[in-house]
């Protein structure tokens, strides 16, 4: 089994699945149906593909697993390079978990131009998978920048009315911050010669040079999380996209920024992070209060729910910087359980979304009445959200903050303010939709969610369930990863710190 | 150096005659013959009509097409006087290099006959 | 002052007294050219030609001269002046100072440049542009197109010209004039000639389309231009003209004698006693007698004619003669060195 | 001395082109467009075959000299060539200007490139150069019945004219001031003692020519105005095999005499590179006509290949010729779509009347999507690669600034390219296009299957391109 | 006062700033501006003619031919893209070149 080629499987297989759509012959309605069933069959098979690596895994080890290695451009020592640690296997389950989802949640809401749809999420979910497992610079690049092809489709295409912007928006903001990446990759290539991430994490690179290519590789992993203040474009793409773009959007793309962090400047730059880690705190605290203020006036459900993202994101970029154990892992697991839960809330919106054709808070009230399942899945998500003991949310948070509380108190402090915040609009959202007396017209004949709607949400809650009840077993599968990341960052600092120590002396 | 450059002094002495020559001839006899000018006589020629139009009007053009083969083939034979001087120094190989510009000329020509470029009916 | 004198001063002057001898005679012939015409052809035509003015008419040309010169110069109000009154100068300068490498004799020539033929080829062609600037300056439709015909005209014939002087070039290994001359030493036998007899036909035919002379005189066509690009000269400017092309003629004749006639060498070297400026003469006469002839026999080419005549029969066939002398020269290993 | 083997693909396209012209004068009127047409790309692809097998070494004294990077660029000129005469033919017959001159011209002009790209003096540099742009400026007012066709060809002519004179300025100083017009020559003078002011003037001029002909800022004015006058086919080609060969020769140029004084010259290219980035970039932000937007998107296209140029090294050059490569694939498509943009028989180029393609023309949207990401640079799109190239050359180099400020231009131009997907994808959907060409269909077919596949087999490209720019480097 | 090297090159550079200055100052017509880039190209070749009789090298000679029949063949071809315009829009005035502006 281990000789196979599973992470390019894996990787490659959503591509074949969407040439064979586009090879899909036939009159519009047949071509609609069968394109959305080969979505979800080939990504259902790409998700039970990587539980293989979830089964196969080595949790002892820090080291790549499932690696493979092929030249692929040898005039430039840059290689075909693929392998998974115990970061970025979760975020490739996280991946293919996710996307079946989002075809699935797609099946009636989409009805125009399904084929193109389909094949726009296939794409996108080689290249998520993709980044995930790619061990190469230059190849991680390539899927990190390939993602913005088929989103910019998929929100220009099927989003709201004002998706030409958003889609702009989100491509050109982090386009701009992904060719600073492009520079501080190629200046990286320059100093060690190769792209080769596990080389380059052994490479040291002078303090100097760590400065710039930190804040580089800053420029685009900040705008990806997104960090204050370039997070603008989220609000609007996560409003104009279609539902499945914004869980995927929310679910998996805003975690390529911190899993940048984690993979690039941690570890490569440890130098620079340490004398950076200021910044990320004051930025993330700004967007944690910040955001979640912004979040409660807001009228638009997407919307509110996407600024819940940037200061749920911006715990994340807390814990990353704090290079100690829990904080790395409470980001790891933030992001995570974030990917599930705020997807899963994105879905929430996208159900009474379809019946109602509108996102205004204002145009709901009293849902329960007409849509009790509805209003506990909900309820429950919301509450997963707000970090309720028991849900996902809450491991990742506590973790992150006791992270936090070890390396600096005041950003503890600050942060956790963001979190009663955060309960704040979660409720606040959830009452105005929810409770209430049904006095509006057209909510009156309202159905509860179907089956293909329960269907959605049941592994989803259960995955929700998981992690917070039983969080070891995703803890166990980074632990050693993360220990390895943290004395590599503590090892290079202080022997910078010694260094130093020897010319002050 | 300087001795072929003397061998122009004789021919810039003689434009300077010439000049000197023509011009003498021209105001001679503006000053000595009869001048009695008048509107008419001063109009130009249009067999008697008075002109009705600019007389820089659009003319043919296969003038044009003539100036621009002439321009051509004058070239070449720019080329061919040095050559056909040389000859005897520049042997076969230089003969043979005539030959191919020639023969690509001969191509241009027959082109142009054949496009009715030399017709002028 | 010695040096000056020497080293100035007496060439200086000697080399005055040589173009005064060109000069002088020269503007003489062109006076008697136009008797001669007028004599010859009336003798063609049965008629005496101009016989009132002296003995056999003989002050006719002079009485023509002095006529022009006291005639008002007219300068019409739409001219360009400047131009107007440069162009004429111009044709008459150039054809004057062409002489200046003719080799009358041996030794006999105002300055023996290594490329006289190229300088008679680049001044004979600047004839254009008295003629354009005529047509153009006159500001007169009929002036214009006869310029513009004209100027086609040269243009079309000097292609043919150039070739054949080439293919004279090719025999004689020489752009010195006097050493084409040379090249042609030993008799008629040896004369340019017979070698280059189409050549030959060629050339005296194309002089006379480069210069305007019938059966190619369409540019001062009376019945469609009335005169052509010079209908707006008048006295002095117009004799200039006047004198410029039959100077021409002259020329272009003696062009013709030193290529392809010997020069001024004696057709059989018993005649040697005779001195080379006279053969010279007499073969520029022979030449001249030629055109007169022509003009008297043949009746005007159509435009279209005379373009095809130039482009599609000379230009091909001194192409071909080009070509033809050069490969027999290097396959037979003949190149003069 | 001679050793015409060297020199046999050009020979042979000399020699066919005349033939093909007599062959097309002698069967009379234009009914022979179609075969001299296809007989063209026949001798094209002739020539190509010989390029690749021929045994390459100098010609003609020194003047001349088939090493691996002028077989190269031949490769791509030749290429670029074939396929712009194919992308004419139909189109030529719709618009009546179907002259069999035109194959015939654009084989001129694709020799003179040739011999451009092969020149290792600046008399052979000058006469390929002048050849090829003889041939062109008469190519740009083919249809001399339409004022816009003419007016481009006349302001191609002037412009391009001028870049003639600065060019030959430059080498009559370079001559003068070295001594020699012969390459290495120069090459040796140059590397032995300091460059002196006359050489210096010389180089100047010389480079501001070469802007010229390669349009980049600030001597690219004439482009947009050719781009957009010229038939479409025309400009198709003068956005490919023309700068191929300009550029090639740019390199030629400032890499060959003068490779020992990069200093000398680096700071004037890395300026000009930038200025067309820029320009590129912002300029075309405003255009509506999509051969315009071409225009300015191939300014920009020059000034990225210049980054190349601009780290003078043999990985910059390597860089260009990758970046060239690439470059062509992408805009033979592009073309090759915009070609098909045709409604009730007649061109439409605006960029509106691409809306809603996608729904009336899946196919040929979803391709001309591709490559617009291709030439915005999106990975894993074949343009991504040639601007990786490039700029991880410059930044070897030690150009970080250039490299920063390229890509961020890079993401300017990214905006207008995203344009046209939006018109495609987003907005209403107007009346279809008629249905395009089987050649057009063929090449924009492959020109998608090559910068979609790039990502996984550049090796071909990459390769021949590290061995044209090691043997620039003479090693 | 001896003519040397220098003042060609000072002749052929005035000819050369001419020649730019006249297609770019010149508002008139676009015979001028051809008969400028004449000009251009007859700087040039006094630029070579000179610096191959200074230098004693045949070749700036040779490209002196070259430049005058490649400067004979752009203007045939300059000439006849003229006369095709002219036809089409009526004037060759160098303000009324402008269909396409932008």
């Amino acid at each position: 089994m281990s000789d196979w080629p599973i992470l390019s499987i894996i990787t490659f297989l959503p591509l074949l699945g969407a040439l064979f759509i586009l090879l899909i012959p036939g009159e519009e309605a047949n071509v609609a149906r069968n394109s959305r069933w080969v979505a979800l069959w080939t990504s259902g098979f790409t998700f039970l593909a990587s539980l293989m690596l979830w089964i196969n895994f080595d949790t002892t080890t820090a080291d790549f697993q499932f690696v493979e290695k092929t030249e692929w451009m040898p005039g430039l020592n840059v290689s075909y390079h693929m392998g998974v640690d115990g970061i970025s296997m979760l975020f490739v389950i996280l991946a293919t978990f996710l996307t079946p989802i989002c075809i699935l949640s797609a099946w009636e809401a989409i009805q125009k131009r399904v084929k193109e749809y389909m094949i726009a999420f296939l794409v996108l979910e080689t290249m998520m998978v993709g980044m995930f497992s790619s061990l190469d610079a230059m190849l991680f690049y390539i899927f990190f920048e390939g993602v913005l092809i088929p989103m910019f489709i998929i929100i220009g295409v099927w989003g709201g009315p004002r998706r030409v912007y958003a889609a702009f928006k989100l491509f050109l903001y982090t386009l701009l911050g992904s060719v600073l990446m492009l520079v501080a990759l190629m200046a990286m290539y320059f100093d060690a010669g190769t792209s080769d991430i596990p080389t380059l994490m052994t490479h040291t690179f002078s303090y100097q040079a760590q400065l710039w290519m930190w804040l580089a590789f800053f420029a685009s992993f900040a705008v990806k999380v997104p960090m204050w203040p370039v997070h603008t474009w989220l609000p609007d793409a996560h409003v104009e996209a279609p539902t499945a773009g914004s869980v995927i959007l929310a679910g998996v793309l805003l975690k390529m920024g911190g899993y940048g962090f984690l993979r690039f400047s941690l570890p490569m730059l440890p130098l620079a992070s340490e004398t950076f880690a200021p910044l990320i705190f004051t930025l993330s605290i700004i967007a944690i209060i910040y955001t979640s203020l912004v979040a409660l006036a807001q009228e638009d459900m997407k919307k509110l729910i996407a600024y819940s993202s940037v200061a749920h994101m911006g715990i994340v970029t807390v814990g990353a910087f704090t290079f100690n154990q829990h904080g790395l892992e409470g980001s790891i697991f933030q992001m995570l359980s974030h990917g599930v839960v705020s997807g899963a809330l994105f879905l929430c919106v996208g159900v009474v979304y379809d019946r109602m054709h509108t996102r205004e808070i204002d145009a709901y009230g009293g849902l329960v009445h007409r849509m009790p399942g509805y209003a506990v899945s909900f309820m429950f998500f919301t509450m997963a959200s707000v970090g309720l003991p028991g849900t996902g949310g809450f491991v990742g948070e506590i973790m992150t903050l006791l992270g936090a509380f070890e390396a600096n108190t005041w950003v503890a402090f600050f942060a956790s303010t963001g979190l009663i915040l955060g309960a704040a609009y979660a409720l606040f959202l959830y009452r105005r939709i929810v409770f209430g007396a049904l006095t509006k017209e057209n909510l009156k004949n309202i159905l509860d969610m179907s089956p293909r709607e329960w269907a959605l949400f049941l592994p989803l809650v259960i995955v929700v369930l998981w992690m917070g009840i039983y969080p070891s077993s995703f803890l166990d599968i980074m632990h050693a990863s993360v220990l390895h990341l943290v004395n590599q960052v503590e090892t290079a600092q202080a022997a910078a710190a010694s260094a130093a120590q020897l010319v002050a002396n | 150096m300087q001795e072929l450059l003397s061998e122009y002094l004789p021919i810039l002495i003689f434009i300077g005659i010439a000049v000197g020559l023509s011009a003498v001839i021209i105001i001679a006899s503006l000053v000595l013959a009869k001048q009695a000018p008048d509107a008419e006589k001063l109009s130009a020629y249009e067999c008697g009509f008075s002109p009705f139009e600019d007389a820089r009007i659009k003319f043919d053009v296969r003038f044009y097409l003539v100036a621009i083969l002439f321009i051509i083939f004058d070239l070449e034979v720019a080329f061919l006087f040095p050559w056909a001087v040389t000859l005897g120094k520049i042997g076969t190989f230089g003969f043979l290099s005539m030959v191919v510009f020639l023969a690509v000329l001969t191509i241009g020509f027959v082109y142009e006959w054949k496009k009715g470029a030399l017709e002028w009916e | 002052m010695e040096l000056l004198w020497d080293g100035y001063i007496q060439p200086g002057i000697w080399i005055v007294a040589k173009i005064l001898a060109i000069v002088l005679p020269l503007l003489i012939a062109v006076a008697y050219l136009t008797y001669a015409e007028r004599k010859v052809i009336g003798a063609m035509q049965m008629r005496k030609g101009p016989n009132v003015v002296g003995p056999f008419g003989l002050l006719q040309p002079l009485a023509d001269g002095l006529k022009l010169f006291l005639k008002e110069t007219v300068i019409p109000t739409s001219a360009n002046k400047v131009v107007f009154l440069i162009a004429p100068m111009l044709t008459f300068i150039l054809a004057l100072v062409a002489w200046a490498v003719i080799p009358f004799g041996e030794g006999l020539v105002v300055s023996n440049l290594n490329v006289g033929i190229l300088y008679l080829f680049a001044i004979s062609s600047l004839g254009v542009y008295g003629i354009v600037m005529a047509g153009w300056s006159s500001n007169s439709k009929y002036a214009f197109l006869g310029a513009l015909r004209s100027a086609a005209q040269m243009v079309s014939y000097e292609i043919s010209i150039g070739l054949i002087i080439i293919s004279v070039l090719l025999t004689t290994g020489s752009l010195n004039l006097t050493d084409i001359v040379h090249a042609q030493s030993g008799g008629i036998w040896n004369w340019n000639f017979i070698y280059h007899l189409p050549m030959f036909v060629i050339f005296i035919v194309s002089i006379l389309a480069e210069t305007n002379r019938a059966p190619f005189d369409l540019p001062e066509a009376e019945a469609e231009l009335v005169s052509g690009y010079n209908v707006d000269y008048s006295a002095m400017t117009f004799a200039l003209f006047f004198l410029g092309e039959y100077a021409n003629m002259i020329l272009m004749s003696g062009l013709c004698a030193t290529l392809f006639l010997g020069g001024w060498q004696a057709p059989l070297p018993l005649l040697d006693f005779i001195p080379g400026p006279l053969w010279f003469i007499i073969k520029i006469c022979m030449v001249l007698f030629i055109f007169l002839w022509v003009r008297a026999t043949f009746p005007r080419y159509r435009y279209d004619q005379l373009m095809r005549l130039g482009w599609k029969v000379f230009l091909p066939l001194s192409f071909a003669w080009v070509m033809l002398v050069a490969t027999f020269l290097v396959v037979f290993d003949k190149i003069p060195a | 001395m001679l050793n015409l083997g060297a020199a046999l693909p050009e020979i042979f396209m000399a020699a066919a082109s005349l033939a093909l012209l007599m062959l097309g004068v002698f069967t009379g009127k234009d009914r022979s467009f179609r075969t001299v047409s296809w007989a063209a790309v026949g001798a094209m692809i002739i020539a190509l075959i010989l390029v690749v097998m021929g045994e390459g070494g100098a010609a003609f004294s020194g003047q001349f000299l088939a090493d691996p990077f002028a077989r190269f660029c031949k490769v791509l000129i030749l290429i670029g060539s074939a396929v712009g005469v194919i992308m004419t033919m139909k189109f030529a017959e719709r618009e009546r200007m179907a002259r069999f001159e035109f194959p015939i011209l654009l084989m001129l002009a694709t020799l003179g490139m040739m011999a451009m790209v092969s020149a290792s003096d600046m008399l052979s540099l000058y006469v390929g150069l002048e050849l090829q742009s003889l041939a062109l400026y008469v190519v740009a007012a083919i249809r001399r019945d339409t004022v816009r066709a003419t007016e481009s060809g006349l302001k191609y002519f002037v412009l391009g004219s001028i870049a003639s004179g600065m060019l030959l300025y430059g080498m009559s100083m370079v001559y003068g001031f070295t001594g020699s017009t012969n390459f290495s020559v120069i090459g040796d003078v140059v590397s032995n003692g300091e460059l002196s002011v006359g050489t210096l003037v010389g180089l100047a001029f010389i480079f501001a020519g070469l802007c010229f002909k390669v349009s980049a800022a600030p001597f690219h004015m004439w482009t947009p105005d050719v781009y957009e006058g010229a038939p479409t086919p025309v400009t198709a080609f003068f956005a490919v095999a023309p700068k191929i060969a300009g550029l090639a020769l740019f390199v030629r140029v400032a890499l060959g005499p003068f490779a020992d004084v990069v200093s000398d010259w680096q700071q004037i290219i890395v300026l000009v590179s930038i200025l067309s980035m820029v320009w590129g970039s912002f300029a075309a932000l405003r255009q509506n006509n999509i051969k315009r937007l071409m225009a300015y998107s191939s300014i920009g296209h020059v000034g990225f290949a210049l980054v190349g140029l601009a780290a003078g090294t043999e990985a910059g050059v390597q860089a260009i010729l990758v970046y060239l490569g690439i470059y062509l694939v992408m805009n033979l498509g592009t073309f090759a779509v915009i070609l098909s943009m045709r409604r009730h028989d007649r061109m439409v180029e605006e960029i509106a009347d691409l809306s809603g393609l996608s729904r009336t023309k899946p196919l040929m949207a979803a391709v001309m999507a591709l490559l617009m990401f291709s030439m915005a640079g999106i990975p894993p799109l074949a343009g991504f690669f040639g601007k990786f190239y490039v700029f991880k050359a410059a930044v070897d180099a030690g150009l970080v600034t250039l490299a920063v400020i390229g890509l961020v231009t890079s993401v300017v131009s990214a905006y207008y390219y995203l344009r046209v997907i939006k018109v495609m994808y987003f907005d209403e959907p107007v009346e279809g296009f008629d249905r395009s060409g089987t050649e057009l269909n063929v090449i924009m077919a492959l020109a998608t299957i090559i910068i979609l596949v790039f990502a996984f087999f550049p090796n071909p490209l990459t390769d021949s391109a590290a061995a044209a720019a090691s043997a620039l480097f003479g090693h | 006062m001896e003519i040397g090297l220098a003042h060609y090159l000072t002749v052929a550079a005035i000819l050369f700033t001419l020649g730019i200055f006249g297609i770019f100052m010149n508002r008139k017509n676009v015979i001028i501006i051809m008969m400028s880039i004449e000009l251009m190209l007859l700087a040039v070749n006094i630029n070579f003619v000179a610096f191959s009789s200074f230098l004693g090298d045949l070749v700036g000679q040779v490209f002196t031919i070259f430049v005058l029949t490649v400067a004979a063949a752009e203007a045939a071809i300059g000439l006849a893209i003229l006369v095709v315009y002219f036809r089409n829009r009526g004037t060759i005035a160098v303000e009324d070149i402008n269909m396409m502006k932008g």
